[in-house]
């Protein structure tokens, strides 16, 4: 059994999406670590290395997630954490942009997947299951 | 707990003042004589409480957009166009995220990125950082009243610098400012902190200034019954009421039902109506707020435009006195300010358009409106009985006990135990009740709902159902595939 | 005049044919025969009399766009746009102006010049040009069902190519197609073009083949009262009836007062039942068609979308069983694809969003109710006193005298003295009956309406009062200004 | 008093704007001659020449206007109406179309003023009073 830890990031307090993730992943056959809402960095780190966790999903809907995820993927090789999966997803930047350039500048801060908005569970477990085969 | 429903004594409130307004550099700005003097010359038409007031004659609904942006130039920009082009009848200052949690630092961050990069890096305007004299350079650029938006459960030093800047009204309370904006802070502290607010409202009408207060009525906006945002709404003007407050919005987020919609905006409006003179308070002026859908948002922006306008149907057909609008970006990000000007426009047509109509008060409509009120009757009278007759207290402990109850909410402070999802005419019931006090008949009348529909999809009623209706509003791919075999099929 | 409603003698019907189809060359592609038995392949969900008694379990208003272009090719590709992006239930194919005035030489010369110039040169599609065969591969190109729109005071020649092509639907009758869609045809002449089209129908089905036939509910599409418009729909209706046809649709253009359209529609399918029944008519499958508000639109397409989604949650509440759509290009032009589809999407998604509800039926609906069954109560029965017991004669007579009379009809066989305009709540009444055969008390409900207005805007009741409401959809302007001088005022 | 002659073109029966026009312009003190609507070109000439016209104002809603208004500068000048305006106005093509584009294919063709969708009878009661003066 796999094991990710999900928890959405920064001052945020979007928990919908997050309660309906861990509801799915269980269901999908996951291990969920939920730090839930308002989480910071060393939050997820923390729970991964103690959990000995295979992924972490990092959500972000309110806006400020280009602010709150800098620096994270650093931090995760620090504590030992550069094995471990990192997707991101919700509503990760402020306003309508272009999905591609906010993908790349994802991509480039050190996230393996980047979500659009409105991404259903299932398409999170399809990747999970293929990253972590 | 010290914790009581009882009006903050004046020297006890000024010494309290001392301590807020010394928590960031900003505080200093605020002088309340002299902001006194300076709300009490601000024209009718753009005090919030008196425009309020005087809608009641004008017998259409009245539009006002979320919206706020990190620099002030910006900012000021942003409401004049939502006024011009948009036509918005209040204007609002969204509050970004970090101030929201009192992270004044991180916003300063914010400020400094906005401007370099050149466009905001806040989810909103973060007032405290700008403070008064910033903020009334907002408040002057326009000429409709303003009002500060957050979700914040330490509001004290923004609503200090927000009123002294001469912005009439103020959303939040100590329970809708709390349970779905915060993880880890007790309950008993936002309903302090939200009494001082209140408070400082209170010590304003004492020297002759009228502001508004509105409690956030959605809450976490997805698949609240009407019972428990109007409790809590119901409970926060109460508390407002005893510390001085004169003029109170309360709010209520749209489901989807229209019957169940415009009964809810009228129990609200009655019962908060009923309950204030029942708590001895004669002299507050109510009005109320529909928000349109506050869930997940169709990602398709032409049928975000036909959610957007319906919600504004229902709304003039409730009569609610002001509608907060929604926009074709919602399920995407912050509205581009034309996107917002749009969302404003299409609502402002709709209630153009229905000036002076209401729904006929049908039987079902006045059916569901004893249902809400039975309900809320109920809990409210539960609430009392476990703050052995404090309201304050009863709220605080009736959250441990589960008795309010709000789907989907962060907070620890909430069990976390009820569950709902619609019935077939679109209404939302409850199918897990936790500890929510209600007698066998209104159980049976929610689990009649629901089995009703059960039996219709030919399922059972339990959380799949929840998880399905988080969705039904903003994805209907689902409902039209199975249309689609229902048209194939020849038995029906 | 000789004129009857009777049903026309099969002897006599086939004899007629020749001479219609022989009107124009392509004409001779029609086969009574191998049409009956290409109709009878057409699958149930393609059928458009089908769907629409199917839709009565379905619990949603089924939608269908205007929509036709010059060209075989190009037309088929907007009807499958709309089918696929824009969720259409039901296609149309709008016929062209010229088509419509039997100007098939000026249709050719369209058609020539649409392929020039690359770009559709005519209003609609020229069924009659392209004929039977080109008519097939429009409706085998999609998979809902097909219906010809029009507005053709002779469309014998028409009807015969759409019905023997497979298309299950035609709009139109002997009044809604001449006195809003000419000057000077005279109502028997159309009302003797209809009773064919409609006895062509009587025959598919004497062969067991089910076709739907729907009046032309709004009229001009302009401040009609529903008296007016549902008096004219069942006087059609039945006259169809007479000749065989068996699935009949109603239809009745918004005014935008929600209480009275939704009465309106009510009334409308409760009256046409009541009377085919009265006439004999007991296997007549009624439905009804709720239009989009036809008049002239706001020019701001946000404005427009919010008209549209008011329409549609009115059609809704209605409980129509189909709905036509607008969009947001209305006021300037016809509407590209991509707008069709929109103003399609907009209007989808709120029928799905309020499946299942309906307005309660509150005092306000249920009186409103009454008073159109009332009105069209007293029009009818001088339209068969005046027909001596005859309804097509009487028609024309009371089209004569006044009886009926519809406001701005081009039409020389139109009185043209009625009056009307929107009172306090903008249902449309009547100012000036001309010579529509109200007692004193209904007059005196009108006249009561529209003083009550006259009143509150400080004016006086009359013509003036007509031309603002000519605009008072379209145009906001005036009322928006009002309403800012309101808010200065310190009285109200 | 100047005299006008309106009326709407081709195979167009929409009357409630004609209607209008002949009252705004009626009480804006011209004399006017409605022909109504499904006019065609000679029936405008026929109107002006019989009634010594001083202006025509072609009405075209239903989207055929320029079919429908070809060669009609020309027809006006064989009939010697040379010296009338010719005004343009309604849903004068089919579509949205870009209006300076519209206004000079309709210049191009004799029209001395062409009036977008949605013109105002002040408008076009403003412009008269100054191409008539
Ligand atoms: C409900 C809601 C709220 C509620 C939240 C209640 C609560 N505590 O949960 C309330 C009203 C309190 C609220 C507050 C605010 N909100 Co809000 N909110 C929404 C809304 C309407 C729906 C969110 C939701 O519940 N969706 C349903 C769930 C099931 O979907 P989801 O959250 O998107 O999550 C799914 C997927 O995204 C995906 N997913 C999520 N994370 C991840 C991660 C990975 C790795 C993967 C693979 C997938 C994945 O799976 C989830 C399950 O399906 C959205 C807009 C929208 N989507 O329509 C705005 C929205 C998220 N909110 C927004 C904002 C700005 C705010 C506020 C700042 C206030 C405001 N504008 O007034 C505050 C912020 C408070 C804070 N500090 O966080 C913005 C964010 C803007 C941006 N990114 O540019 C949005 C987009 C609205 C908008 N367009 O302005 N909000
Ligand atoms: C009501 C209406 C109808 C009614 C008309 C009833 C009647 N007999 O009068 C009905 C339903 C019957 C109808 C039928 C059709 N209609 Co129609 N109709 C309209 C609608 C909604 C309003 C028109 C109206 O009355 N406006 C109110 C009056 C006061 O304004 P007006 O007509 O624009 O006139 C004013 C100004 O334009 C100006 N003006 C007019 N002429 C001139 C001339 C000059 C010189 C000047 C200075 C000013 C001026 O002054 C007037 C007074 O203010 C318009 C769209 C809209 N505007 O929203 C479509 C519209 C005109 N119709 C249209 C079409 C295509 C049709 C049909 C072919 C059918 C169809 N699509 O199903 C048939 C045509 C029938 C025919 N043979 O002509 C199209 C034309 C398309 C285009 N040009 O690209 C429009 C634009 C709708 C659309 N977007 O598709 N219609």
């Amino acid at each position: 059994m796999k094991t990710v830890v999900i928890g959405v990031i920064g001052a945020d307090v979007h928990a919908v999406g997050n309660k309906i993730l861990d509801y799915c992943l269980t269901n999908a056959g996951f291990k969920v670590v939920n730090i839930g809402v308002l989480s910071q960095q060393e939050d997820f780190i923390n729970a991964a290395v103690e959990t000995n966790a295979d992924a972490i999903l990092v959500s972000s809907l309110y806006g400020h997630g280009e602010l709150d995820c800098r620096g994270f993927k650093d931090k995760c090789v620090e504590s030992g954490l550069e094995g471990v999966l990192l997707y991101v997803g919700g509503n990760i930047v402020i306003g309508k942009q272009k999905w591609k350039a906010v993908q790349s500048r994802f991509k480039d801060m050190g996230f393996d997947r980047v979500y659009p908005p409105g991404t259903s569970p299932d398409d999170a477990i399809k990747a999970l299951n293929k990253d972590l085969r | 707990m010290d914790l009581r429903n009882k009006k903050i004594s004046e020297e006890k409130f000024l010494k309290m003042r001392e301590e807020v307004l010394a928590s960031w550099p900003t505080g200093k700005g605020v002088d309340l004589k002299e902001a006194i003097e300076y709300l009490k010359k601000i024209p009718d038409h753009q005090n919030f409480a008196k425009k309020l007031k005087k809608a009641k004659n004008l017998d259409r609904v009245l539009i006002q957009p979320r919206a706020g942006v990190a620099l002030e130039h910006q900012h000021i920009k942003l409401l004049k166009y939502l006024e011009k082009v948009g036509g918005a009848d209040f204007l609002p200052s969204t509050i970004d995220s970090y101030t929201r949690q009192n992270r004044y630092e991180e916003a300063e961050v914010g400020i400094r990125e906005s401007i370099l990069s050149g466009k905001s890096m806040l989810n909103g305007f973060p007032v405290v950082n700008h403070g008064v004299e910033s903020c009334r350079r907002v408040s002057e650029a326009i000429n409709v009243p303003l009002q500060a938006r957050h979700g914040t459960p330490d509001a004290r030093l923004l609503t200090e610098i927000i009123h002294a800047a001469g912005w009439t009204s103020n959303e939040g309370g100590g329970i809708s400012y709390n349970i779905p904006y915060a993880k880890s802070v007790p309950l008993e502290t936002t309903i302090r902190n939200w009494q001082y607010c209140d408070r400082l409202v209170g010590y304003y009408e004492e020297h002759g200034v009228s502001l508004n207060r509105e409690p956030f009525g959605p809450l976490t906006g997805t698949l609240v019954p009407p019972c428990i945002s109007n409790t809590v709404a119901i409970i926060e003007t109460l508390l407002a009421a005893e510390q001085g407050v004169k003029n109170s919005s309360v709010g209520y987020g749209q489901l989807g039902n229209i019957i169940q919609d415009v009964a809810a905006i009228r129990a609200l409006r009655e019962q908060t109506e009923y309950y204030l003179e029942a708590y001895g308070f004669e002299d507050v002026y109510v009005s109320t707020v529909f928000h349109q859908w506050m869930g997940g948002f169709p990602k398709d922006e032409t049928e975000a435009f036909g959610l957007i306008s319906m919600g504004a149907t229902t709304a003039a057909l409730a009569g609610a006195t002001k509608m907060i609008t929604k926009t074709t970006h919602e399920s995407i990000g912050i509205p581009t300010m034309q996107a917002n000007a749009r969302g404003l426009k299409a609502s402002k047509e709709v209630v153009m358009l229905l000036r002076g109509q209401r729904y006929a008060t049908g039987i079902k409509v006045r059916k569901e409106i004893e249902q809400i009120k039975a309900e809320v009757d109920q809990i409210l009278d539960k609430v009392v009985e476990v703050g052995s007759g404090d309201l304050a207290v009863g709220a605080v402990e009736a959250f441990k006990a589960g008795i309010i109850d709000i789907p989907f909410a962060p907070s620890q402070y909430n069990a976390g135990k009820i569950l709902t999802a619609r019935d077939v005419d679109g209404a939302v019931r409850i199918l897990e009740f936790g500890n929510i006090p209600f007698d066998e008949e209104i159980k049976d009348f929610h689990y009649n709902k629901l089995e009703k529909r059960a039996k219709k999809e030919n399922r059972k009623v339990d959380f799949n159902m929840t998880i399905d209706d988080v969705y039904s509003i903003s994805d209907k791919k689902s409902m039209i595939d199975s249309e689609n075999e229902w048209w194939k099929n020849e038995n029906n």
